[in-house]
This record gives C-alpha cells, structure tokens and sequence, in this order.
C-alpha cells in the first residue's frame, strides 16, 4: 500500500504509525524543524499538485525496487515553529535491509525530487534555505 | 500558457502566476526565462542568473532546455529545500 | 539520551515513540514475528543481565559514533504469535544520516551481539532458528 | 563455578544451570566443554560440537580459548538469534 500526504495540519507520529503498513520489517524516518541559528518559524511551499505527483512517484520506485509491502511519505507545509515534524517516511518489508534501505532512499531523494521550499524566520528577518550540496550527493547515490 | 514562480523567484516577481503568449521563436524554457526577465526589474532580478533556477514542464521537472510547444503550464523555481 | 528494555510485555509503538528523544531527525527500526513456513508461535529465550549488558555496550557505542541525542533499544523475550513486535530500536541525531546510519548499525549488531535465541513452533513441532550468514556479514559491515 | 546452559544447549543438557569444580588442568573455557561433555548423554549431545557453541564469561561474550581461571559464572550457548 502506498500512501502520500501533503498536508499542512501537523503530523502525529503514533496516527501515522497506527496506518503503516507492518509485516515483518518497519522502517520510519522523522524530520523535524531545528532552531540553528535562531530560526523561529520555517514556512514550507510547495507546488500543489506537482508536489503529490513527485511523492507517489517516488513512492513507486521505491515499492518495486525494494518489493516493499508498505510505503507512506507524510510532508507537512505551511508554517512551523521548532521542534515540529516536517517529514515522515515509513516503508515495511518482509526483511529488514529492504525496509532500512527503501527509507533512506525516499528521505534521501524526496530531498532533492520533490518541489518544496524551505524560508526560515530569524527574528524580524527570513532567508531561503539553501540546497546542501550533501543532499545532491546523497540522492545521487541511489542509481534508478 | 501559464507560468508559475515560486520561493524567492515568486518573491522577486511580486507573482505566484501570470499567463503568456510567447513568440514562436520562444521555444524553450531558457528561452522563455530571457522573454520575461525583460517584463519589470522583479522579473530581472528573479531570473537573471538560470544557474539558479530549476523548472517544471505540466507539473514534471525537466531541464531548462525542454521545448515549451504544447505546454499548459511551466514553473519557474529555485532548486527545492524539502524533506 | 540512552533507553534499554528487555520485557516480555508487547512493544506499543505510540509509547516507545513519545518517549524516544525526538531532535531534527528520528529514525526507527521495528521487527516483528513472521508467519514464514506456517510459524504459530516464537519464543524468545536470552540471558538475563547479559542482554541488557550488551544492549546498553551497543547503545553506547552509536551514540558516541554517531553524536546521537538519543538511542532506544526495546527487544521482548518470550512467548510471541505472528504480527507481534520483537524488537524496536530508534536513533535520534541533529542530521538524517547519522539517525539512519546508527539504526541500521543497532539492529544489524544486537542480531549477532546480544544473547537472544528463537525458537520456531510449526504446529505441534519446534525448531531453533539457525543464524543467517547474512546477518553475520551484515554486522561485519560496521567496522568498530 | 557456576555452568549456565542455553536454547538447545540447554534442552539437550536438561538443565539451565549446574555448578561445578573443574580439575586445574581444565584451564580454559573449551577444555571446560570437553570436560562437561562426559557428565551424560545429554551433555554429550549438547557439547559435541564446539564449532556450534558460543561462550560468555561473567555475562561478557568471550572466545572458547579464554581462560576460566576467577570467573564466578560461564555461561554456553549456540549462536544467537536474536533482532
């Protein structure tokens, strides 16, 4: 089962866990909003639309190449304060390396795959966050 | 044909979306982001370095080299900051 | 943060989850028993007082490997049916891969480090579990 | 000394635990299976095979050539199993 969320109301891990697929092998990976720097609000924009269509296709790849039983990729948007969750991925699979790898994999290029952008808040002024040349070369280690 | 902005490209524009009717000999999305970097000082400052940018062609990325023809809808943006 | 529990109560995902320290990126392993060849039951024997000893060594390696703000362990012991969680492990770190990274180090070493040993009912038979080669190799894999 | 016993060690054995009072030439922890495995049969069943056994002294994983000398507890088992 796949299952994609673009959502801008917050994410409830036990909620999302309570729906992921489980047989065998659960993998889970959560993002959540850090205060470097003195960020106080980070806005997440996305392209609606072209946002889901770039998850499930991700989600797809994902599902086959790793013959997973579940896949789920919950991403938050709109405004957040430190500390809440951006991002949730949960694959399962019958074994474990499957369902490890398959969640490192769609973190790793959901990153770089999907339109969403991130503006920070510190104090009275905001900045565009910058894409990390490490998020490139760790999407790019996922040959398709 | 529909362009959208988005991010720091929108900010700078002052626009989420405007439509457009390019010229024949505007034929790719490199192209297009010349024709419009002309439109107002917020469009030239938005688009004039394309190292920056990134695109979407009918909701799918694609290179700034795709040809426009039969399009719907391009997005112009910076690179994404996701996950 | 480090969080060690051997227990022969079911593992529930919410509780583990709001207790698991949650900084920037959180991921997550969970095994649960397989219904493989008309398995009916797993009973998980261990050594007590070892485990935990082994588990907590383990712990404390990733977290300083990794700079981990927190790292959780929950593995049951005996009698459990298919569907039910057998283990869960959780890694929290400031940046994703190091999260990841150490998850997969903890579920790839406590299946070659810590004294726990399945045995298999198949109906009115049963079988110890024989270690996988894979798994061997799958722990070597972490230089230490 | 006491001698713990797991999974089909023990099953074989029919005994989780015993204590015991190895000569002093049963130095190490593998002299000290060879030495177990005339007690009985199951023993013998249990014990035979060394390359199917694993050790711990005093609750700490060791190989079969450690020495037994000052250990309180040694515990022998196949491999583990666990995650």
């Amino acid at each position: 089962m796949i299952r994609v969320v673009v959502t801008s109301a917050p994410i409830v891990l036990a909620d999302e866990l309570a729906m992921a697929e489980q047989s065998g092998a659960l993998a889970t990976f959560t993002g959540m909003v850090r205060a470097d720097d003195g960020v106080t609000e980070l806005m997440l924009e996305h392209y609606p639309g072209a946002t889901e269509r770039a998850l499930e296709a991700l989600a797809r790849v994902a599902f086959q190449r790793w013959s997973l039983s579940g896949a789920t990729i919950v991403h938050r948007v709109g405004s957040m304060v430190p500390g809440d969750r951006i991002v949730f991925v949960a694959t399962s699979a019958a074994h474990r390396a499957a369902a490890l790898e398959a969640c490192a994999f769609l973190i790793d290029r959901l990153k770089t795959d999907a339109p969403f952008w991130k503006r920070e808040r510190l104090g009275d002024r905001h900045r565009w966050v910058e894409p990390r040349k490490s998020d490139d070369a760790s999407a790019a280690q996922w040959q398709l | 044909m529909r362009v959208l902005y988005f991010a720091w490209v929108r900010e700078r524009i002052g626009s989420a979306e405007e439509e457009v009717d390019p010229p024949p000999e505007v034929d790719t999305i490199a192209a297009l982001i010349s024709w419009l970097a002309v439109r107002s000082a917020g469009h030239a400052a938005a688009l004039a370095d394309c190292d920056r940018l990134r695109a979407a062609r009918d909701e799918e990325f694609v290179p700034l080299q795709t040809a426009i023809a039969g399009a719907r809808e391009i997005a112009i943006f910076p690179p994404v900051t996701g996950g």
